[in-house]
């Protein structure tokens, strides 16, 4: 990966995949494969209604740790672009949260890639969500499967 | 040995405080938590044995045995849930 | 996955990501994960330069093989909305080939489905690209690795 | 029985036809190849043994095994190459 080809921002804003994708491949044509994930709030969770979830983190760690993560999967598959925008503040369900855009030759190395870091960004990048319920006010507790999911690529090539 | 030590999300609210300086009597993360965990209150409750917690030294976590560096930037939060 | 939640288009025109993915979560709160792909032209195939590539493809049955399949990955995996668009006609170097894009409650399906959808497209729907070389035209030969890919899934859970 | 049969492809561009009607002298898709391959040429080469091709039934792929219905709609294809 070319230097400077990673993109990492933390916003309160909303953001734009198709933009984001678009400005990955510009002008360029040796992209063969853009995988993307956007993560969205959903309006339920544990069983319960969520009306609306403020996102609180961590500046400086947060960049730090997101930084630290993107090049990891950059030395662990041939990436020709990586992205990675996540939002903070208060979101109300169906805003999206989190974009994860990674661009490669071939479809494996961009799957693999995006898929990774959304499982070590879950686990590792310090982000925590406060949810809004009928029932009051809760901070999420952080979920036994997403260790897992993160712990899975310590084991597969 | 003397350290910034900041709180976030849950922690934050229960400590009341987003960050405070505090004179460590040793140089470990493990040190740190039993000062912490002897005021005793919501600090017991929160970093008592079997609560999940993390501790991050100049913004990269590490694990109870680590030593701090003088001047240490420390956090203390809870899991993440992000993304 | 709720009846017309599924669309499955073959066009000449070019695709719009961002538009695709928006309509999907548009209006609604329930989903949480969206994993999308999207492949491209590149200006170099087996070691040669690539100036233009024409996509065939095999009218009637092309929409019939990708709505089977489609079927397949909804009966596999809990998910809320499929989105899958492959272009055909002639096309340039970083020209946008292929979209799939998945709708889920959570990653690992929304994830898991994409590549799947891939994976099987590749050896399945009847598309096939002839490239234009500084050595000529040449039908784009069916890749091993493509079929090293569909198969894995008949093992994995 | 007859038969409507399609080609894609180098096929279409080799055999020089999008597609023809065939009577065909038994009621497998082996049966068909076999006819095809008899004619010599690039049929005997497109078609022969260790050259890889895919065969149709209304839209399915299907093995050499199959046995066609009447009227079927079938298409001889090389391995996919989209996406």
């Amino acid at each position: 990966m070319k230097p400077g080809s990673m993109k990492i921002v933390i916003q309160t804003d909303a953001f734009d995949l198709g933009a984001e994708v678009n400005a990955m491949s510009q002008g360029r044509t040796d992209i063969g494969a853009i995988a993307s994930f956007v993560g969205l709030a959903r309006d339920m969770n544990e069983g319960s209604g969520v009306q609306a979830m403020t996102l609180e983190h961590y500046p400086g760690m947060t960049e730090k740790a997101l930084a630290t993560l993107v090049e990891e999967t950059c030395a662990r598959w041939a990436l020709l672009d990586v992205t990675v925008i996540h939002r903070v503040g208060r979101l109300l369900p169906g805003d999206p949260i989190v974009l994860v855009a990674v661009a490669s030759s071939h479809r494996g190395e961009a799957f693999a890639a995006c898929e990774f870091v959304m499982d070590a960004l879950k686990t590792r990048a310090p982000f925590w969500k406060k949810e809004e319920t009928p029932e009051g006010e809760r901070w999420v507790e952080a979920r036994v499967s997403d260790n897992t999911a993160a712990a899975r690529w310590d084991e597969l090539p | 040995m003397k350290l910034r030590v900041l709180y976030f999300a849950r922690l934050r609210e229960r400590f009341g405080m987003t960050e405070e300086k505090v004179e460590l009597v040793g140089s470990t993360a493990a040190d740190l938590v039993a000062q912490l965990q002897a005021r005793g209150g919501v600090w017991a409750e929160e970093l008592g044995a079997g609560r999940a917690f993390r501790v991050a030294v100049n913004q990269d976590i590490v694990t109870l045995d680590a030593s701090f560096p003088e001047n240490a930037e420390v956090a203390i939060f809870p899991p993440v849930t992000g993304g």
